[in-house]
């Protein structure tokens, strides 16, 4: 259905206790910290978040762990220089982690979007992260089964939204985005801009409206 | 109930009013192509086409004629304000990841349990061809049929079994015939409304009675 | 490796008796006219196809197929109302015809490209397009067990080249093109021109030039 | 032979001039970075980072740094002539589908049949992290490992079996470490090139005569 023009605050009245929230982002890049304080704000809890690292520093995602809100995180990558908070919380048991390889973690999430209940990866095989999961060969080369992960809500970071809803992205800040949005049962954007519709080329659209249920103008600085 | 059966054309002026503003609509190609004479730009319906289109609009005419811009029938189209081009495999995942509300299709036959057979009229001698209706039979979050409800012999297209292959099973929400509109869901069938013939006799000629 | 920038003649030369080789296109729309007519020319046989239709009059696909050059095909939409070379040799028997849902086909082109061996699909289960295939219920939902679809060379109609290889495509003629450019092991894209590096927005590349082998420039009429 | 073990920069110099013009190459966080200091632009190898870029060029320095141009390390970076960017399913469908021609990456231990363990050192308490190492190592077209040849206890890093969890079994082809440059294939390890060191001396500290 159409895309709202609304605030962070309502946008975020779709993510209850219990939700599965993915964030885009890699690293800062991307991360959408507008969402997120307000998803901080609003005090939901024992989230399950899908986001390829666990936060850096204080702010956005290291936010929303410190203030114990998530229950379980799906990532890639969590172990940075700077994510003291996520560290803390898994080594005193107090955060569950689901390790995936970035691709793996990428084609699941597109998989959700595109209605595909699963797919056979080589990526994984023989390592820790495919114990218990089923294998196939598949033209001599041993593939893992992965399944495609449900998403309630997904919080993504765009540069600028026409008022249809069609967005635009910005250099490496794009990354997850546009995957996770298509993954959603409720996608919301939030973008330095909304532009006339008409204004974005059509060739150029990166995520198309379908895929976005909310759009959050909220004048984000982007990068430089 | 009206006293007449329905034109093609009022058939496809009744789908169009029962489509939600701001919906996201693919129309098949054949009968369901009429309905986007009845959608109106107020209503904010954006039409996807799955050859690579959200956005469409209507048939191109004289110079608007593009040939790298046409429709899943290959009859050229035009781009509205907010359109967007995709290759197949989005244009596919939009289908079979659910993101179209209402999908319209034709029909050959539809069973009394929502399993469509559209893609082959079961004759052997045809070439088959499916292209994307089993994905969008499978894939969309509302499947509405447009067909005539009797074949050309008087038999009913909504019928117990289907006998043409099938192109997705339980997947019709709703059928707009001429004779009636039927909604179809897993408590059963219902008639929601007749055209130019009682509900009883309706019921008769489909072998509900 | 980098993208070589020939003639269609030149590019054509990959393509070797037996070859299974991927034509963009939806109907006429994005067919690769000039490349196609290259591989007429070269007279190579025995061709596996894979096409969204099975050509239309005379040009294109369909020359190539009243050539004789092709044994198999695999389509989803073969029967149109200009496919006469097609219907005529498929009911005399002289073409075998593997017939895909259009989103599986897509699907499994773009697997192939993406080094996904096979994929979980809901679409075709319990027709006669899924006789003989594992089906696998997932979340409550049967699906139909689809592998990648190898490609020798991928023959795409595209619409501006940089000199990089990096290609732009125009409106629906973009259907098919990226990805079969992903999928092939040799992939050549005929534009109608080519730009200087650096000319086309890097935010709206469409097919980045790592998966383009070779341009041919060939002043293609595109659309209007 | 040379007289000296080589420094992480004659390693690299080393590790670039061995990329064949014309290659799409994928350099792994920490070391391997290294590399990008000597591939000259001429050489038209186009850098692939895996958070969503083609055509990455160097570090971004000073007025260049913009916060939503990254690397795989985080690290701003700059963007040449003929970069794109893509998402992360686009982006990994790259590395997977083997459209990579080159990886580097660094190492804890690679195998004598080419297995490689670089994304966990082993140690229980450490917080597992992967990001695009399995997918790297699985996918690329040809993997080149950049490491010390001997841990900081003078053990080898090249070893018959790993101990620390595997990133991807059979995936490395080539050695280029401080003391030799080994390849790696099904017919077991080749010493191409020694440097401070005999082959034979070499072939003791790794357990190999």
């Amino acid at each position: 259905m159409a895309a709202s023009f609304i605030s962070a605050a309502e946008a975020i009245s779709q993510v209850t206790d219990g939700s599965t929230v993915a964030l885009s982002g890699f690293g800062l890049a991307g991360q959408p910290l507008h969402l997120i304080d307000a998803l901080c704000d609003s005090g939901v809890s024992n989230l399950t978040i899908i986001a390829n690292n666990a936060g850096n520093g204080e702010t956005g995602l290291a936010r929303l762990l410190g203030n114990k809100q998530v229950a379980k995180i799906l990532c890639s990558f969590p172990r940075q220089q700077d994510s003291q908070i996520f560290d803390e919380l898994y080594r005193s048991g107090k955060i569950e982690l689901e390790l995936v390889p970035q691709g793996t973690l990428a084609e699941r999430i597109r998989a959700q979007g595109a209605g595909i209940g699963a797919f056979y990866t080589p990526t994984g095989v023989g390592t820790q992260l495919a114990i218990g999961k089923e294998v196939r060969t598949i033209n001599g080369v041993d593939q893992v089964l992965e399944f495609a992960t449900e998403v309630d809500v997904a919080l993504v970071h765009g540069h600028i939204a026409d008022q249809q809803g069609n967005v635009v992205y910005r250099k490496t800040a794009r990354n997850f985005g546009p995957i996770m949005a298509s993954a959603a049962r409720y996608s919301v954007i939030e973008v330095s801009r909304v532009v006339p519709t008409g204004d974005l080329d059509p060739e150029s659209i990166v995520t198309p409206s379908i895929f976005v249920n909310a759009v959050v103008e909220c004048g984000v600085n982007h990068g430089k | 109930m009206a006293s007449e059966p329905l034109t093609k054309s009022e058939i496809a002026k009744l789908v169009a009013n029962d489509i939600p503003s701001g919906s996201y609509v693919n129309l098949g190609i054949g009968l369901p192509t009429l309905v986007s004479n009845f959608i109106t730009p107020d209503s904010d319906i954006i039409l996807h086409t799955e050859n690579g289109m959200l956005g469409m609009g209507p048939e191109a005419l004289g110079d608007e004629i593009d040939l790298e811009l046409i429709n899943a029938g290959k009859i050229p189209v035009t781009e509205l304000l907010g359109a967007s081009y995709f290759h197949q495999a989005d244009s596919f995942a939009m289908i079979r990841g659910g993101h179209i509300d209402i999908c319209v299709l034709g029909a050959f036959q539809v069973s009394l349990a929502g399993d469509l057979a559209n893609w082959h009229a079961g004759d052997p001698n045809d070439i088959p061809s499916v292209g994307g209706a089993m994905d969008l039979a499978s894939g969309a979050a509302k499947m509405f049929v447009m067909m005539t409800l009797f074949d050309k012999s008087g038999k009913s297209k909504l019928i117990k079994e289907c006998t043409a292959p099938l192109t997705a099973v339980k997947c019709v929400n709703r059928i707009y015939s001429d004779m009636a509109i039927i909604e179809i869901s897993a408590g059963g069938i219902e008639v929601l409304e007749v055209f130019g013939i009682s509900e009883g006799e309706l019921l008769d000629r489909i072998g509900m009675n």
